[in-house]
């Protein structure tokens, strides 16, 4: 086991899958049922190794970056293979993990038109290299590198087994492929914000002595090497980079269409880790690095994030898209994530953190089940839709109980975060707006109350009532063994982590507060 | 004056009347005997400047070498022997000619206002001291070089080759 | 022996491979003015060297790489050019255009 | 931390131990329905009974234990309470666990037993319906829920418990979810619910934040010794939990979403919307009523303010329904509004005893209710009638049912409805007093009235009803026991178990108790609900329900004496009956509808009216606009420029040197 604590087990299980996505490449298109066993056991092994990880973890010392290991990467401009994880990376990572292994499980029976399991197959390996990456990456080229694998397979698949139906956008004048639209969007969007990002690092480098490490950066950080103009823009520029991808509002256009046209597996990816690579760069970057700014900035992106969740959930009411409305729902959910990190506090980005799981598995499984439902059906229209409890009762029951824990239910994981992020905004950090943050905070609470109400709406139109006539001569299937597998799974964490906050706040807390600590002081 | 600088500007002389020709001739096989002139100008200024061993690779690998690969591209290409009025592109000879005169405006203006030296001729013969160097000091870069050869001959053969497959379709 | 006249024919010799290649249809014909590009180049090193006396000769030794090299270069280039006329029938540059928009 | 437990224990005046090994395995009552609903759900269809064997085990034992715990209780008196720390946040501990002590040991007391009957009831009631397991499911569920709820030792679990009680109630009352209305009305009680969960939440979030804890225990210690932190928000904090509580208990202007749950089948009715659910709002005040009584009394002026309006508007509306179980929902709203009212004035006990006593009598009458509907397939009370003859032992406990609610001695509702009333006395609160005592005729008048059209008379239904199933009759004939004798456990001056009962608590509780009854309120009371009686009696029944030709004439004498005579009847309809039942009940019925229902409603389109002119507007046609015209810019004009892309490499070589040339020619003569 010893292997695994000096930085090889992090580096295998960053690159295992990237690795495998490469001999999944070499073994011919006809042998369909290789294919799909490989993929499927290189992540399961993938999902293993992390898991190893964790007994070799030192929880009581969370808040150490451990299991690391830094190497000479790129001599001339000082940018090391550095890598490492504590307490706030080693959930996310091994939610990365799991979800993979679940959007493989799903794959095997139900790939998008057109099939190429091997391609696809691959794309979702190679995707998982780049957020296993970003978590566990502690130099800021290494986790620019991994923060941009990451749009490349995306970008394919939402290109090719995207939605092909023809739709016309305001703004242009022909109508346009969906996916296409959604593909270009998401990667130019997103590559907008990096960037600027980009640009960020750099100045930090230049300022900074000359490095791009991610702990001696902080160190510098905290003890006032940044400062003035230069810190507000490097801030912003991070802000920008980190916010596309979150997204926060108004810088949300590109998800909802992504998730739309994207086929089941990756709006589940999307929204399951790749809306979180964003926070989880406030968290590790942007905050510990810039406090300062962070303190200054903190209002807005209060402000900010207020706004998404009215805002989704406003827009979410007048959805009649199944997936366009889950997409929405992203956007407040991750309001409420952001309005915990605004705060700076420690219960505030320890409710961003469960919350940014939370989302991850509860949103992971609504796009699953729209998904199934929407290539069972061939439509996501809610007005067509209904009955759905009568058509599919598993699947049906499965939606009724992931929107319950979607719009917060106590006692489910989707709560910890709304109600701690609201927590930790009542008392932000001292110094900051209290007045500010209580309204947002008071506009949080309304946003639940919203939030209900669409899901339930959503419920009533898609589950009850009475199915619609012409669903009569179809023949539909409902959940069979691979959905269950990949979706049981999920609904099983849910309640775990509803019922006990401590699987994630046990691991989060330490590393939290000693981040708070040194970056504001005690 | 000495006898040498007479013949050097006339072998100047010579170089920039067949450099003339080979760019405007209409004929082909005239263009390509021009360059063997303009190249054997070259090699007798080369040895002028007591660069005895430059100038017989230059005769050597361009005139016995490079021109007969040229008459044989000529050949094979089908060119047109004899004259050959679409030779040229008409539409860009004016505009051609002033972006080459007014590079050889600026090179010149450089050249002259930079460079204002004399020369004077070294007597003996360099090429024991240059094969020296060659090998010593330029060893790496000299074995480099045979491997671009190698490469070159690799492609050249690669890309002239008739593929099966195209000969099919050339064909049909 | 001054230099300037030299350089500014080896100049002359450059401006008119520029206008050989600007010119010229025919695609050996382009290569054929490369050639006297090179040529004026490899002057320029020859003078350059008597008129500094190099002790290690690099001006020499330049050229004679840049004579190989440019062998080389002539051996690939025309047999791009015979690739070409193989396909199209036809060596005249201004047929291809396969990079326009 | 100091050890706040130790400190309690050394102060507390009342005698309790610890439970011993009963308490400490309490946890029991809590995780079993949920694991026994894991059961149901995956294996129940493949039972017997479809699982309603495993419901049925499962509350018996839950049933059990209260009685064991409560007897444990009612010999030693025990407090104690356990932790489970489930992950601490920043200084947060956040635990749940149990409480063992007087509250929630009548509590468990409570939902067991009524837990149990309404099982036995439903079983039976249930047979042969749509998702008759999953309904078992779901009750269940709601058990654990309830009982999460009411053994929760701090703020955090009352949240979860809260919320999964809205859940289950969301879930039972859509339970026929192919109509359309019933899954609006499940909807319409989870938001309303939600909405008042929104005060609940950022409540609790400011008592967690001001004294440093969520251990319920810790707040009342705080409170109790006026620490600074807590006693600054502590109205503010109060009049948000009391928000939480107006919704599950369904105070005005929160309660409309109490009759529309009457969509649910009746059992739920019985269960959820009489007995449990509905008194988690009183169950929290006076869990926190320490903290309301030390340093928040003026949020408890408001309290009482509310539960006065509550009680009689409720009970207004009552009047006019025709629906049997939406009169006996309006009577829910009314006596929760009295229990609400009670607690403002803190009357803790009293408060408490009417929620005991009520919980079983309208179970009882929901019970009864559901058996009748059962019997004539309608809810409308224009379609029964004359059902005594063949429904006798519904009849007759419903019976007892009804005259418990309006206040007769000696069942129930005549104690605990006389202790609150004797508490606002005491308070001097005379206007609320009188008030009160209005609503406990009001009470009698629409009991009897509904009593009236449903039982006596001739029958004006189609079909022939028949007595429910023993299974039905059974639980009816239990609940009516406790309906009469469950107030005997609080007579003022003979026997006040009760309040020992509940006043046991790690937290000790001040208030006034009455060492006999207060005669002139106790007077007034009673005739108010004889009045009642009487009135609906001789309206109902004597004056005849108008379309039956029979009764007009049975009354025709005296009806003319008393019209021709004295003209009191004119008198009394025009002036008094006609302007309450008619115009004022009315009155409150179009504002019950038409301005509360219409601005919830109105809520709820203006944001989604708003919703879909963001979407529209500054979504799709602003931000996202600009950036779609800012690529489609990028794009036609990379197509003209596209045009200088031709192909031919002599014309780039040009372009190129021709800029080589340029830029040399600026850099020599120009820079």
């Amino acid at each position: 086991m010893e292997l695994l604590t000096n930085g090889i087990g992090l580096t295998a299980v960053v690159f295992l899958p990237i690795i495998s996505a490469l001999v999944l490449t070499a073994i011919p298109k006809s042998q369909e049922l290789l294919i799909k066993g490989f993929a499927l056991v290189s992540s399961i092994v993938t999902f293993v190794l992390s898991v190893l990880l964790l007994p070799q973890f030192d929880f009581s010392n969370a808040d150490k970056l451990q299991l690391g290991n830094k190497i000479t990467w790129i001599k001339s401009i000082n940018a090391n293979y550095e890598i490492g994880i504590d307490g706030i990376s080693l959930p996310l990572l091994i939610l990365s993990t799991f979800i993979t292994v679940l959007a493989i499980i799903y794959s095997i029976e139900h790939l998008p038109e057109p099939k190429s399991p091997k391609g696809f197959l691959a794309l979702i390996l190679v995707l998982e290299t780049g957020m296993n990456g970003t978590f566990v990456a502690l130099d800021l080229i290494l986790f620019f590198v991994f923060f941009e694998i990451v749009l490349l397979p995306m970008y394919f698949m939402i290109g090719i087994w995207g939605d092909k139906t023809v739709r016309s956008v305001a703004g242009f004048k022909n109508q346009i492929e969906t996916r296409l639209y959604a593909s270009i969007k998401f990667f130019v969007f997103t590559l907008f914000g990096s960037a600027f990002m980009l640009l960020g690092f750099l100045g930090l480098y230049y300022r900074g002595n000359k490095t791009f490490s991610i702990p001696e950066l902080i160190e510098l950080g905290t003890s006032g090497a940044f400062t003035g103009t230069f810190a507000t823009l490097v801030f912003a520029v991070l802000f920008l980079g980190f916010a596309v991808k979150v997204p926060m509002w108004p810088l949300h256009t590109w998800l909802p269409d992504a998730h739309t046209a994207a086929p089941t597996v990756g709006s589940v990816l999307l929204a399951a880790i790749l809306l979180k690579l964003g926070s989880y760069g406030f968290i590790r970057i942007a905050i510990p690095i810039l406090p300062e700014q962070a303190k200054a900035w903190a209002p807005a992106i209060a402000i900010l994030s207020a706004i998404g969740i009215i805002y989704g959930s406003l827009a979410c009411l007048a959805q009649t898209d199944l997936k366009r409305l889950i997409a929405f729902s992203s956007v407040g959910h991750m309001g409420f994530v952001m309005l915990g990190i605004a705060s700076l506090t420690p219960i505030g980005i320890n409710a961003a953190i469960i919350g940014m799981v939370a989302h991850g598995v509860i949103t992971g499984l609504l796009f699953f089940l729209s998904g199934s439902m929407a290539h069972t059906y061939h439509t996501r229209d809610m007005g067509r839709l209904g009955g759905n409890m009568k058509l599919l009762p598993k699947t049906g029951a499965l939606l009724g109980f992931t929107a319950m824990a979607s719009l917060g239910l106590p006692g489910l994981a989707g709560f910890w975060g709304e109600f701690m992020a609201l927590l930790g905004a009542f008392n932000p950090l001292d110094g900051l707006n209290v007045t500010i943050f209580r309204s947002s905070m008071v506009a949080g609470a309304i946003g639940t109350v919203l939030t209900a109400g669409y899901l339930l709406w959503m419920l009533q139109r898609v589950n009850l009532g009475e199915p619609s006539e012409e669903w009569n001569e179809m023949e539909l299937h409902d959940a069979d063994g691979y959905e269950l597998a990949a979706w049981i799974p999920l609904v099983i964490l849910t309640i775990l982590i509803g019922v006990f906050p401590k699987l994630i706040f046990g691991a989060t807390n330490d590393a939290v507060v000693s981040l708070l600590t040194k970056a504001f002081g005690g | 004056m000495e006898i040498f600088e007479i013949v050097t500007y006339f072998i100047l002389l010579g170089l920039i009347s067949t450099a003339i020709r080979v760019v405007t001739t209409s004929n082909v096989i005239h263009a390509a005997i021009s360059l063997v002139f303009t190249l054997a100008l070259t090699a007798i200024l080369f040895l002028i400047l007591s660069s005895e061993f430059v100038a017989l690779v230059l005769v050597l690998v361009y005139i016995g070498a490079v021109i007969v690969l040229f008459l044989f591209g000529i050949m094979i290409t089908r060119a047109p022997l004899g004259k050959n009025a679409e030779l040229d592109n008409d539409k860009n000879k004016k505009l051609g000619a002033a972006i080459a005169g007014s590079i050889f405006l600026l090179f010149s203006y450089i050249l002259i206002n930079g460079f204002d030296g004399e020369v004077t001729i070294a007597s003996g013969s360099s090429t024991e001291l240059l094969g020296e160097i060659l090998l010593t000091r330029f060893i790496f870069p000299f074995e480099l070089v045979s491997f671009v050869l190698l490469a070159a001959l690799i492609g050249g053969i690669t890309l002239a080759r008739k593929d099966e497959a195209l000969i099919d379709k050339d064909q049909v | 022996m001054i230099v300037q006249p030299v350089l500014v024919v080896a100049a002359a010799l450059f401006s008119l491979g520029i206008y050989g290649i600007l010119v010229r249809r025919n695609a050996v014909m382009v290569l054929l003015s490369i050639e006297l590009i090179l040529n004026a180049v490899n002057i320029n090193f020859i003078m350059f060297d008597a008129m500094l006396a190099d002790t290690l000769m690099q001006g020499q030794i330049f050229t004679i790489f840049i004579i190989t090299i440019a062998a080389a270069e002539v051996g690939i280039g025309l047999a791009i050019v015979l690739m070409l006329f193989r396909n199209r029938q036809t060596a005249n540059i201004n047929e291809f255009d396969l990079m326009k928009w | 931390m100091v050890n706040f437990n130790l400190i309690l224990f050394a102060e507390s005046e009342a005698v309790y131990t610890d439970g011993g090994v009963l308490a400490e395995f309490s946890w029991l009552l809590v995780v079993l329905p949920f694991f026994a609903a894991l059961l149901i759900t995956f294996f129940g269809k493949y039972l017997p009974m479809k699982g309603a064997e495993v419901a049925l085990l499962t509350i018996g034992s839950i049933f059990i234990y209260s009685v064991l715990l409560m007897y444990l209780h009612i010999t030693q008196g025990i407090a104690n309470e356990f932790f489970v720390n489930v992950g601490s946040i920043g200084q947060f501990d956040i635990e749940f666990g149990w409480v063992v002590d007087g509250l929630s040991i009548m509590m468990y007391f409570v939902v067991g037993t009524v837990a149990l009957l309404v099982f036995i009831y439903a079983t039976n009631y249930m047979q042969g319906e749509i998702r008759y397991t999953f309904f078992f499911t779901s009750l269940t569920l709601f058990a654990g829920s309830m009982l999460v709820l009411v053994s929760s030792p701090t703020l955090i679990q009352i949240l979860i418990g809260w919320e999964l009680v809205g859940v289950c109630s969301y879930l039972l009352i859509g339970h026929y979810w192919e109509k359309k209305d019933n899954s609006s009305a499940a909807m319409k009680a989870f938001i309303t619910n939600k909405i008042a969960d929104v005060g609940l939440m950022i409540g609790i979030i400011i008592l967690a934040l001001n004294t440093g804890t969520l251990r319920i225990s810790e707040i009342l210690y705080q409170a109790t010794h006026d620490y600074d932190g807590i006693t600054n928000v502590a109205f503010t904090a109060g009049i948000l939990l009391f928000i939480g509580a107006m919704g599950k208990s369904a105070q005005f202007p929160l309660h409309v979403w109490l009759p529309d749950a009457m969509a649910g089948p009746t059992p739920v009715s019985a269960l959820m919307h009489a007995a449990t659910m509905v008194t988690a709002g009183v169950y929290l005040l006076a869990r926190m009523f320490p903290f309301y009584q030390s340093i928040a009394s003026e949020a408890l002026d408001i309290v009482m303010l509310f539960g006065v309006i509550t009680l009689l508007t409720a009970g207004l509306i009552a009047v006019v329904q025709d629906d049997l179980k939406k009169v006996l929902a309006y009577s829910t709203v009314s006596q929760l509004g009295y229990m609400v009212a009670a607690i403002g004035s803190g009357a803790y006990t009293a408060a408490l005893f009417h929620l005991w006593t009520h919980a079983f009598f309208k179970a009882l009458l929901f019970l009864g209710a559901g058996s009748v509907i059962h019997a004539v397939h309608s809810n409308s009370m224009l379609e029964m009638g004359g059902l005594r003859k063949v429904m006798p032992k519904t009849f007759s406990t419903f019976i007892i049912g009804t005259v418990a609610l309006a206040g007769l001695p000696p069942f129930a509702g005549f104690f605990s409805k006389d202790e609150i009333l004797a508490s606002f006395n005491h308070e001097g609160e005379t206007t609320f007093f009188f008030i009160a005592v209005l609503g406990a005729f009001i009470t009698a008048f629409y009991m009897t009235r509904a009593v009236s059209l449903t039982f006596l008379g001739e029958y004006r239904g189609h079909g022939h009803p028949h007595e429910s199933d023993s299974m039905m009759t059974t639980p009816l004939i239990v609940l009516a026991v406790f309906a009469a004798g469950s107030g005997w456990v609080n007579i003022p001056g003979v026997y006040t178990g009760f309040t020992d009962w509940v006043t046991t608590r790690k937290t000790p509780i001040i208030e006034y108790h009455p060492e006999s009854f207060d005669l002139f309120a106790l007077g007034l009371g009673l005739t108010a609900g004889l009045i009642g009686i009487a009135l609906g009696y001789y309206l109902y029944q004597l004056q005849g329900s108008a379309e039956t030709g029979d009764s007009k004439i049975k009354v025709e004498p005296i009806w003319t004496v008393l019209e021709n005579k004295y003209y009191i009847d004119d008198f009394y309809f025009k002036f008094i009956i006609d302007p309450i039942k008619i115009n004022l009940a009315k009155a409150v019925d179009v504002i019950n509808t038409n301005v509360i229902d219409r601005f919830i409603n109105g809520f709820g389109q203006i944001a989604s009216f708003l919703g879909a002119i963001i979407y529209n507007n500054i979504d799709q046609n602003g931000i996202d606009k600009f950036l779609n015209i800012s690529s489609s810019g990028t794009d036609s004009f990379g197509g003209k420029v596209k045009l200088l892309q031709t192909g031919r490499t002599q014309q780039y070589l040009m372009l190129f040197l021709g800029g080589v040339v340029t830029i040399s020619l600026l850099i020599l003569f120009i820079i």
